[in-house]
């Protein structure tokens, strides 16, 4: 049972006058035999015989061994199942009510035949239905319908003059310069605090060091920072001492007292 | 003829020509993006097909477009050398109905239904052909590969959709297809020994969306 | 109708047929060796011409033979355009305003301004955008051609000459162009730190290393 897609069809070469040959080359399987056996009594699908079916198959199968034929496992399970099949439609139901009958089981080939069958059928009906370039044809040359996608570009004066005037300004700009910053240095703080350290014996708030005139914001902030990290500074080197009372209070310095 | 008619005979003028030169069927939406909006497409496309009836070229329906074919029945006359794909087998033909009519298959219940293995060559050459094309998974232990058919076998066939298959309506009518395909080699189990190659069956519920009605007329 | 008026109608369905499933063209020798012997091919091939006479297909003799073609007035209509947005890229744009600043300008003289190579592609771009075009060529050795702005340049931006675009200073002016010194500013007051090149960037997607001159950014 040979199932490659292409093959000659080797039903015809396998039957011969009104007798069966036993050839299983010419065979899609077990069903197909049965299939072709059940043709063979010439009624429809539903009114058939099973239990003559069963009869015909075993029969069949008996010949092929016979003549020795090599025989698929799948056609003895299916002539072991038959001969099942056949006892249990000829012997009283079995004491187990959970198997099925003898009626449910001939059912159930009956069924697996006419679906086959209704494949067969479909199949054949499919083939013939009018073909594309067999039955029926397309049109030969067409022109194909072009899709054409057109880009727009939507940039505007002002994207235009932006991309020359940073064009002109990296050209200008290639030479880095640095504008002086006017930040105070932590050397300046040191400088101006150096001036007033012996004469601090009290506690004073770090802000009245800063230089004076400041503008409020980055410059003041670093005066802030930079005064700060002086009077570190001289308390490490123990000039003076630092005092701040709670968490973001003022920060107060004196003079420490061996200084004085 | 007034302005509307004067529009009409130019829009039927473009869904011939559009038609004509499309390589393959076109939907609604693609003519109807050719035309302004608000065309009635569809009563157009009825009447170009009416006005087609009965010529040596044909207005039809296919693998969900529309496209021209010569008539069918004029076969024979053309005599156009085509390359026709060659004769399928009777497996093959087997196997292709069976998916068409099934879809989405697995290998496994193909051969249930055929009663044998089917041989990895058979949908080989239905993938090879280009009818055939494996669709999803069974969600079912080993999640097999599930197989349907293509917009080329329906193209081929001049089908209009997988439901538009010759007789599809009435085996479904008969329980031959959709419902839960109980086998013999099921009951096999009920013999003394076990058949050779035990074959697959299903029993998780089918996850696909063409659900049948589960009328268990499988016989018992 | 009688029975030669049938036999006139199913060969004409015929060679309707022929002349549409032929990938060439066919002579009247070829239409008439699939018609029975002594059909008067050519006063059918007459009458088929004039009825698509004025349909969106016509019956056309091109090239020794006959064939449909698709009717030519409706081409235009056949193919579907679809206006696709794009965007300039930076390389794109600098290379526009230098030339539309500088023409008629080389290739390598942009690339000086821009002090970065020009890839033809930028050019082409631009050409296919059809802003800018050659203009001539530079007396200098190799004949370099240059590279002016056009008149759908001056369209799209709304100029009525290139001599309309604002002058450096007046760039200046209006902010587009600043000295830009690297400083502590005062506008790095809310910003924790500020490093000198972080300068706000657009948020377009596109390739934006592209800082642009924020007015609020530069040095007052």
């Amino acid at each position: 049972m040979s199932d490659a897609a292409f093959e000659e069809d080797g039903r015809e070469a396998a039957r011969e006058g009104d007798e069966l040959v036993v050839d299983l080359e010419g065979y899609e399987g077990p069903i197909d035999v049965l299939l072709t056996l059940a043709r063979e009594q010439k009624v429809d699908l539903t009114k058939i015989s099973i239990l003559a079916l069963a009869d015909q198959y075993l029969a069949f199968i008996a010949r092929a061994r016979h003549l020795k034929l090599e025989i698929a496992a799948d056609y003895l399970v299916m002539a072991a199942w038959l001969a099942y099949l056949k006892s249990r439609l000829l012997l009283p139901a079995p004491p187990d009510p959970d198997e099925p009958s003898g009626e449910e089981l001939a059912a159930l080939l009956t069924h697996q035949l006419l679906r086959l069958e209704a494949m067969r059928e479909a199949g054949a009906r499919l083939m013939a239905l009018p073909r594309l370039d067999r039955d029926v044809f397309g049109r030969g040359a067409p022109e194909g319908l072009p899709r054409r996608l057109i880009p727009k570009y939507d940039a505007t004066l002002l994207d235009l003059l932006r991309a020359y005037g940073q064009q002109r300004q990296r050209k200008e700009n290639a030479v880095l310069r640095i504008v002086p910053a006017e930040l105070y240095s932590m050397d300046d703080a040191l400088e101006r605090l150096r001036r007033v350290l012996g004469r601090m014996p009290e506690w004073r708030n770090l802000v009245t060091f800063l230089p004076p005139g400041l503008s409020h914001g980055l410059v003041e902030r670093s005066a802030i920072a930079a005064t700060f990290a002086a009077t570190l500074e001289l308390a490490r080197t123990g000039k003076i001492e630092l005092r701040q009372d709670r968490a973001f209070g003022p920060i107060m310095l004196r003079s420490a007292p061996g200084v004085i | 003829m007034d302005d509307t008619e004067l529009d009409r005979a130019q829009h039927l003028r473009l869904i011939e020509a559009l038609l004509f030169a499309s390589a393959a069927p076109l939907d609604n939406e693609q003519i109807a993006e050719r035309l302004p909006k608000g065309t009635d497409v569809a009563a157009l496309l009825t009447d170009l097909e009416a006005e087609y009836r009965g010529r040596g070229v044909n207005l039809i329906y296919v693998a969900g477009g529309w496209t021209f074919r010569t008539a069918s029945d004029l076969a024979d006359k053309l005599r156009l050398e085509k390359v026709v794909p060659r004769k399928l087998s009777r497996a093959g033909i087997e196997t292709l109905a069976i998916i068409a009519y099934h879809q989405p298959v697995t290998r496994a219940e193909i051969e249930d239904i055929r009663g044998v293995a089917v041989s990895s060559g058979t949908l080989d050459v239905l993938m090879e052909i280009g009818w055939i094309a494996p669709v999803g998974r069974r969600e079912t232990p080993g999640r097999p590969v599930t197989w349907g058919t293509t917009d080329d076998f329906l193209l081929h066939f001049g089908l209009a959709d997988r439901r538009d298959l010759p007789g599809l309506e009435e085996l479904k009518a008969t329980g031959l297809i959709g419902a839960r395909p109980v086998t013999l080699s099921e009951t096999a189990k009920t013999l003394p020994f076990s058949p050779p190659d035990e074959l697959p069956r299903r029993d998780e519920p089918d996850e696909t969306d063409d659900a049948e009605p589960a009328d268990d007329s499988d016989g018992e």
